[in-house]
């Protein structure tokens, strides 16, 4: 009980930073690899483009990452995703509403429907994975109960978010959604580090049971969690809107396994309890760079872009795995 | 004692789980600036009242009144913020979060709504300094051993102002010392003025701390006694329901020092776990373990079943060198492992109870031989009513309680008559009965033959059992021991304390 | 009455009926079974067919599930194996040559046994999350089955081969028989065998399993193995049914249809106990749904919408704290609850 | 702008060879995988390098090509869009960046002509339209109702929904066709079968089934003679795309008519891209020749076709 039993714990990066540390030292890495692979690869644009072309699932993956640190899942992201680009299209192309009011309006509807996920998911003790699903084959059916045709946005104030460039140097330039996803993920950042929601969240994730026991506010953090997630969804998708300037059913099919993945490579556990927000932006980095070496590369037939992309996500996980528990190895513990 | 209106009134209380009437009709109350110890057999019901007390579980019938008020908590939340904080029996706290955090989560000190991290680390620290305790409060709570997590546990309850503190078995592993520091300071807070509800199957704890007694027995009420005027045996005669005929008294433990070495662990060690250490175990011998928190006992008994490896050194079995690669590996020389820690490392909560009991012996068989029914019957009917597990062996072992799962992990590996035993906290949250039962037990299987390491935070215990007792202080095995007449708890203490030869 | 309704079947058979009910009462010859050129042949029996490769790979998935892992690599493996076994009887000079089909069907699971054991591999040994391990045979292995097919899609004419997934036995579709006979293989490994125990108990607590002498690495490469073997079979059976594999399509998110079938019947996605027959109930309930949809004419744009009805109504109903909350609440002011129950004999323990 | 195409240094192939980046749609179908290849091939015969990206259907994913295209400053950029809107941000950026841009296959709704240099393929609203038209002429003579039962591709995708719209706006001019049936089948022949095994059970009197490709059509097939009755004479079948398989179904009378939609749109696109790059004029629009086939026709070519 001296200070002697204690194991020195403060050498270099602690061991709850170590999967983060190394999937942005593998990030660089990719970058760098790519530098010397193909020309005109290693300038400061094609980071920013990966973020540019990545904002929105930047944003939403930031919601997932709330509901994956709480032990749940949301399998709906993608659908809010589209129903958003789907509601604003037809609402401005086709009512003539003005921009703002509709964002404000599909930012509410997305944060209900993930209310209403939440509570369902809380109160009826049913699991995470149906409840979204469900949420995902209505959010989906809604898109092409509203129409199943792509529909051109050209309202002024989404062209501008759209063709805005915001120089930050010589040829070099990113987009307002890139602002708008940093100070979504800086907001997040100080929520899960700084509040007690975002403490709570980490606690629900380790062990609901004991959270409750602890006393902290379950029922609350659960549907929070959704209802934030819901909402990211929707922002995701207005960004998205910018990106295509139209509103589409089919926008978005398969994102949130995108955006599972990226919080997953960022180095958050499925189970819920670990994991940190910079994790998941770099995750989102990691898939963007992936699809741009793809393209850089330009050879690949379809099939072979799919099995290099999965390989290129295995050698990423082994060396994150290798490396990671040669580094945790180190300090004792069972 | 003069006797203030209650702070906690219970009434006729009833709680029906499918299978099993936990609660019966209990009347309960505390009073303001006491220490009420609520005493039972293993299942009596006095987890369930404190759950149903603080809204885990919602009462069936009775009522409940909070200085006066008639209340009914929706949870534990509500239980808090009207002044009633609690400690559960299994330590319910989250691993993956920092030690301070674990302590001050949901009430952390704040300025305009951002957390003070400063702050939170140097009052957790603070607040660990006062029970005695140097852990480094940004590591993750998982990495500390469980007893630590125990502390943490206790520390953030009593850290809550509140009018009501209930402590369900804190001490069940913590050691001596530590427990004298908790009982500093919950008489500190009872002078305070705060009701203390303290639940132990330790009757000398009982009776150093408690001011009032309160006894169940299987959901009903016993009575309530004013400790000073119920002498030991009365209580276990309450208890139980009838006499318990010679708790103290274990026969038969001659040092076997002539049969063979079972086996020999030669500088077998673990960086950062346990040092280098050897240690001889004999057929038909029991060896005790004893050392305070996180010396390194457990480390040891994880070594020698091969739940984790060894860094250097190696181990022997009738005079070949073995290696002891996974538990699998152990189990195939006979070596069984009772875990401290039931709830992570023993059972398995879905699996039934019958389930729970045969896994080992499954395991060991293959997945290709299964245990016949009538085995399986044979076998749990027999352990059931040899350990005396109340509970159905078809309902999931989660439902039972704490004691009782115990006994459940302890079946498990008695049926697989090992060789040697190794029992990490065996009694932990067990009655007087069946610890007495339990420590009979062991006697009887090493005077069968079987080799039992035996790991107790008691030393009396420890003692009674043990024909060599290895003493760990700082991670090391500093001393092995022969227990003659000449050693004591005391020449134990100072071993643990010192490190220095005697 | 209560024993029935505690029974966890008895909601996946009450909606799957109520399902049934809904069809009968659109269409006019929904339960008719009538015997055409030798065969059974009635919607009933389409469900059954339909549904035999989703009944194989929720069987497969199950298990995954009962170790609280998941499986997505399931959709591709079925292409795969379709792919494969297709390329190489289209390769036959002889199609209709048993041996040859024999052949081909052999080396086809050969490899499904192969990939699922890499994905045990992955989950196991090198401790990946099973999400993220499989979302990397799941991306990749559509590649490789594309791969495989050139991006076409291999039409093949062999009758052999046609029986797996489309041809007739005694008047019963094949299919069926060969999900009857799998089911009670697995069936009978995990509750004959002590198989089940394992995987409940791995899935239950690893850690508790590990110290209890289980091998549960072990068990986890035979789980994701048999998996991907459920999977390769499901995948000749959907090739065989249409002759032709197709690697792009061919069992496209049929890994999010067997984890809803998985569910519904009443395995819980944080591992442990699992249930074979709910599993089943699970995937029939799915594909009458799917049925239904095409008969009782919901247009394709509200098919979703009807899905996620019909999923909430499902889940809703199963949910024991749904009905205690919104069914027992209305109950109540009829009928106090507690009084009959101070009646019953108290159980003693003793 | 158009003509400065000495000027990027870039592209890796160095030199002068003309660098094309084409985004295709994907891998999705036999079609479509026709269509990669002759692009590619085509690309090698007339000494074009191609940078090639596949989208898997997705059209950010696209959106995310043509800009890395920019970024790697290829002579000409040629893409099949997913969709027809929701362009105009990036294809404003590659005309800043001074690169020409052909699309294939499909259009794009872009109210700016000038941001793209001409449109290579066909016009799937008019596939519709040959098929309606054909239905009308052979039942001309017919008095009583027409049941028609229709397999849709994926649900909300571009073809599915113009050839719908095509063949129901030619079919609507007569009463007497009705469509009793109408259920997506993905593009699949597995989707396909299923569906129209359904339709069988719930439906007995089937006389016509339009399916918007090849695939489902066949698969369809197999469960009309599942059902025991003969396709192409019991039931009509009208189909779109003529792949080999179709077009084989169609030789052997299982089919009735096929409208084609051809993939082979290569050797005409590396000829629009060699001019577009040259500083050549080309028209805005360029069809794509296409041809429908009945069931003679299609014995004569059969020996013929490529894919
Ligand atoms: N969730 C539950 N479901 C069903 N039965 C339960 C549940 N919790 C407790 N029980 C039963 O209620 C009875 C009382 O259990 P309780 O945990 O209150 O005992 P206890 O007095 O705390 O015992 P111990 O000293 O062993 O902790 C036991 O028979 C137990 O099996
Ligand atoms: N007082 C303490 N201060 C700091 N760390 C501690 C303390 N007590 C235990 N630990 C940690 O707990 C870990 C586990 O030790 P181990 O399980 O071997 O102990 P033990 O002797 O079995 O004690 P017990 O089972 O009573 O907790 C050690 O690695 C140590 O880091
Ligand atoms: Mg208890
Ligand atoms: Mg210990």
């Amino acid at each position: 009980m001296t200070a002697t039993t204690l194991p020195a714990r403060r050498f270099g990066v602690p061991r709850k930073y170590v999967p983060v540390a190394v999937t942005g030292c593998l990030f660089v890495a990719m970058f760098v690899i790519g530098g010397f692979r193909y020309e005109s690869f290693a300038t400061g644009q094609v980071v920013l483009n990966v973020f540019i072309d990545n904002a929105f699932l930047l944003v939403v993956a930031v919601g997932m990452t709330f509901v994956i640190l709480s032990g749940g899942i949301d399998l709906s992201v993608g659908s809010v995703v589209a129903l958003t680009t789907m509601v604003s299209a037809t609402l401005m192309t086709g009512h003539g509403w003005p921009a703002w009011p509709v964002i404000l309006l599909v930012l509410v509807m997305g944060s209900v429907l993930g209310f209403a996920m939440g509570a369902i998911i809380h109160y009826f003790e049913i699991q995470p994975f149906i409840v979204t699903l469900a949420g995902m084959f209505l959010a989906r059916g809604l898109c092409y109960t509203i129409g199943t045709e792509s529909i051109s946005i050209t309202d002024p104030v989404f062209t501008a978010f759209a063709q805005t460039r915001i120089n930050l140097g010589p040829d070099l330039g990113i987009s307002p959604s890139v602002l708008i996803a940093a100070v979504v993920v800086l907001v997040a950042g100080y929520v899960l580090h700084y509040t007690r929601l975002g403490r709570s969240v980490y606690a629900v994730g380790g062990n609901e049971n004991s959270a409750l026991l602890m006393g902290l506010p379950v029922a609350r953090t659960k549907i929070a969690v959704y209802t934030i997630s819901g909402f990211c969804s929707a922002l995701g998708g207005i960004l998205l809107s910018f990106y295509m300037l139209s509103g589409y059913g089919l926008h978005a099919v398969g994102m949130e396994l995108d955006a599972i993945a990226a919080v997953v490579i960022g180095g958050a556990l499925l189970t819920g309890g670990s994991g940190y927000l910079l994790g998941t932006v770099l995750g989102v980095l990691v898939l963007g760079l992936t699809q741009t070496i793809l393209s850089f590369e330009g050879t690949l037939s379809s099939w072979w872009t799919r099995i290099f992309i999965g390989l290129l996500l295995l050698a990423f996980i082994l060396l994150q795995r290798l490396i990671g528990v040669r580094r945790s190895l180190r300090p004792s513990g069972s | 004692m003069a006797e203030s209106a209650p702070i906690v009134r219970m009434s006729g209380i009833v709680k029906q789980f499918p299978g099993a009437r936990a609660l019966d009709g209990v009347d309960f109350r505390l009073l303001p600036g006491e220490v009420h110890a609520l005493m039972g057999e293993n299942g009596a019901g006095k987890s369930t009242l404190i759950k149903v007390l603080t809204g885990v579980h919602p009462v069936d019938e009775g009522e409940i009144e909070l200085a006066g008020r008639p209340v009914a908590f929706s949870g534990p939340l509500a239980a808090q913020q009207a002044g009633i904080s609690t400690v559960y029996q299994e330590v319910n706290l989250c691993g993956n979060l920092s030690v301070a955090e674990n302590i001050f989560v949901g009430r952390e000190p704040r300025k305009f709504g951002r957390i003070r991290w400063r702050e939170v680390y140097r009052r957790a620290d603070e607040l660990l300094d006062r029970f005695d305790l140097d852990v480094d409060v940004s590591a993750p709570l998982s990495s500390c051993s469980l007893a630590v997590q125990q502390m943490v546990a206790i520390a953030r309850a009593v850290d809550v102002e509140a009018k009501v503190l209930i402590l369900d078995e804190p001490t069940s592993s913590l050691d001596a010392d530590e427990v004298a520091q908790l009982f500093r300071v919950m008489r500190r807070l009872k002078e305070q003025g705060i009701a203390i509800l303290f639940v132990s199957h330790f009757l000398d704890q009982i009776y150093e701390v408690a001011d009032r007694i309160t006894v169940l027995r299987n959901g009903r009420l016993v009575g309530e006694y004013l400790t000073r005027e119920l002498p030991q045996v009365y209580l276990v005669a309450k208890m139980i329901g009838r006499e318990l005929a010679e708790l103290e008294k274990l026969e038969g433990k001659p040092l076997a020092r002539t049969t063979e070495p079972l086996i020999e662990a030669r500088d077998l060690g673990r960086a950062g776990a346990v040092n280098p250490f050897t240690l001889t175990i004999r057929e038909g011998e029991v060896v005790g373990l004893a050392g305070l928190l996180g010396s390194g006992r457990t480390e040891i008994a994880r070594l020698l079943f091969g739940a984790d490896h060894a860094g250097g050194g190696s181990v022997h079995m009738g005079g070949k060198k073995v290696t002891l690669r996974s538990p699998r590996a152990a189990m195939n020389h006979k070596i069984a492992f009772c875990s401290e820690n039931r709830r992570e490392e023993g059972l398995v909560d879905e699996l039934t109870v019958r389930e729970n009991i045969v896994l080992a012996l499954q395991a060991d068989r293959g997945w290709s031989r299964p245990v016949s029914a009538r085995k399986a019957d044979e076998l749990v009917r027999k352990y059931v009513a040899a350990l005396n597990i109340k509970g159905d062996p078809d309902e999931p072992v989660r439902t039972l309680s704490g004691g009782n799962q115990q006994k459940v992990l302890l079946a498990r590996w008695l049926i697989m008559e090992p060789r040697l035993l190794i029992l990490d906290e065996p009694t932990r949250g067990i009655d007087v009965g069946a610890k007495a039962e339990i420590q009979r037990l062991v006697v009887e299987l090493s005077d069968g033959g079987m080799a039992v390491l035996f790991i107790s935070a008691e030393l009396d215990e420890v003692l009674r059992l043990s024909h060599k007792v290895g003493v760990l202080r700082d991670r090391t095995l500093v001393a092995q021991l022969d227990n003659d007449d000449a050693l004591t708890t005391d020449t134990l203490m100072g071993k643990i304390a010192s490190g220095a030869p005697s | 009455m209560s024993e029935l309704i505690r029974n966890r079947l008895f909601w996946p058979v009450l909606i799957l009926v109520g399902l049934m009910a809904l069809n009968v009462a659109f269409t006019d010859n929904f339960l008719n079974i009538q015997v055409k050129d030798g065969h059974l042949y009635g919607s009933l029996i389409d469900i059954l067919r339909f549904g035999a490769p989703l009944i194989l790979v929720a069987l497969g998935m199950t298990l995954v599930i009962a170790t609280r892992g998941i499986d997505l690599s399931v959709g591709s493996v079925v292409a795969i194996a379709g792919a494969l076994a297709c390329l190489r009887i289209s390769d036959l000079g002889d199609q209709n040559s048993v041996t040859g089909v024999l052949a081909a069907v052999g080396v086809t699971l050969a490899l499904t046994l192969v990939l699922g054991a890499w994905n045990g591999f992955l989950v196991a040994a090198v401790g990946i999350q099973p999400i993220i391990a499989t979302l990397i045979l799941m991306v990749a292995g559509r590649g490789l089955a594309q791969l495989i097919t050139d991006g076409q899609i291999v039409t093949i004419n062999s009758s052999p081969y046609k029986l797996i997934g489309g041809g007739y036995w005694l008047t019963l579709p094949f299919s069926i028989l060969i999900v009857v006979a799998l089911v009670a293989l697995t069936a009978f490994l995990t509750r004959r065998l002590a198989l089940g125990m394992f995987i409940e108990a791995v899935g239950g607590n690893a850690e508790a399993s590990r110290l209890s002498g289980i091998r549960s690495r072990g068990v986890l490469v035979v789980v994701y193995t048999f998996c991907a073997l459920c999977a390769g079979i499901a995948g000749l059976m959907i090739s065989s049914n249409v002759s032709s594999a197709d690697g792009n399509y061919a069992g496209l998110w049929i890994e999010l249809d067997a984890i809803l079938a998985v569910v519904i019947g009443g395995t819980s996605l944080a591992g442990g106990r699992f249930s074979i027959s709910g599993t089943i109930l699970g995937a029939l309930i799915i594909q009458t749904l799917t049925t239904t949809v095409y008969s009782i004419g919901v247009p394709p744009e509200t098919t979703l919408l009807f899905k996620a009805l019909v999923v909430t109504i499902v889940c809703l109903l199963q949910s024991p704290a749904f009905r205690q909350k919104v069914v027992k609440r209305r109950a109540r002011p009829v009928a106090p609850a507690p009084a009959p129950m101070s009646e019953r004999e108290p159980v003693t323990n003793r | 702008g158009g003509g400065s195409t000495g000027a990027d240094a870039g592209g890796s192939g160095g030199g002068d060879k003309l660098v094309m980046g084409f985004s295709q749609v994907g891998a999705e179908s036999g079609w479509r995988t026709a269509n990669t290849k002759s692009v590619q091939d085509s690309a090698k015969t007339a000494g074009i390098e191609l940078k090639f990206s596949d989208a898997q259907q997705k059209q950010e994913n696209q959106i995310k090509a043509i800009r890395s295209f920019i970024q790697q400053k290829v002579d000409v950029i040629a893409f099949s869009p997913v969709v027809e809107s929701g362009w105009d941000t990036v294809l404003k950026e590659a005309q800043n960046a001074k690169i020409p841009v052909v699309l294939t296959d499909r259009a794009v709704d872009s109210k700016d002509t000038s941001l793209y240099k001409t449109f290579l393929g066909s016009d799937f609203i008019e596939e519709g339209k040959k098929a309606g038209q054909w239905l009308v002429d052979q039942y001309k003579d017919e008095t009583g109702d027409v049941n028609i039962v229709e397999l849709q591709g994926t649900t909300g995708s571009a073809p599915a929904n113009d050839r719908k719209a095509g063949f129901g706006e030619v079919i609507a001019a007569d009463p007497k066709f009705k469509i009793i049936a109408s259920q997506t089948g993905d593009f699949t022949r597995a989707k396909g079968k299923e569906v129209m095994e359904a339709f069988l059970k719930s439906n007995s009197d089937i006389d016509v089934l339009f399916a918007h490709n090849d695939d489902m059509g066949l698969g369809a097939i197999e469960a009309i003679e599942g059902a025991g009755k003969v396709p192409g004479k019991d039931i009509k079948i009208i189909t779109i795309d003529a792949v080999k398989d179709g077009m084989q179904a169609l030789a052997d009378g299982k089919i009735n008519y096929i409208v084609e939609c051809s993939p082979l749109l290569g050797p005409q696109l590396m000829d629009l891209a060699k001019k577009v790059v040259a500083g050549e004029a080309v028209p805005q629009r360029v069809v794509t020749e296409e041809t429908t086939f009945t069931q003679e026709k299609a014995k004569e070519v059969l020996s013929s076709r490529q894919y």
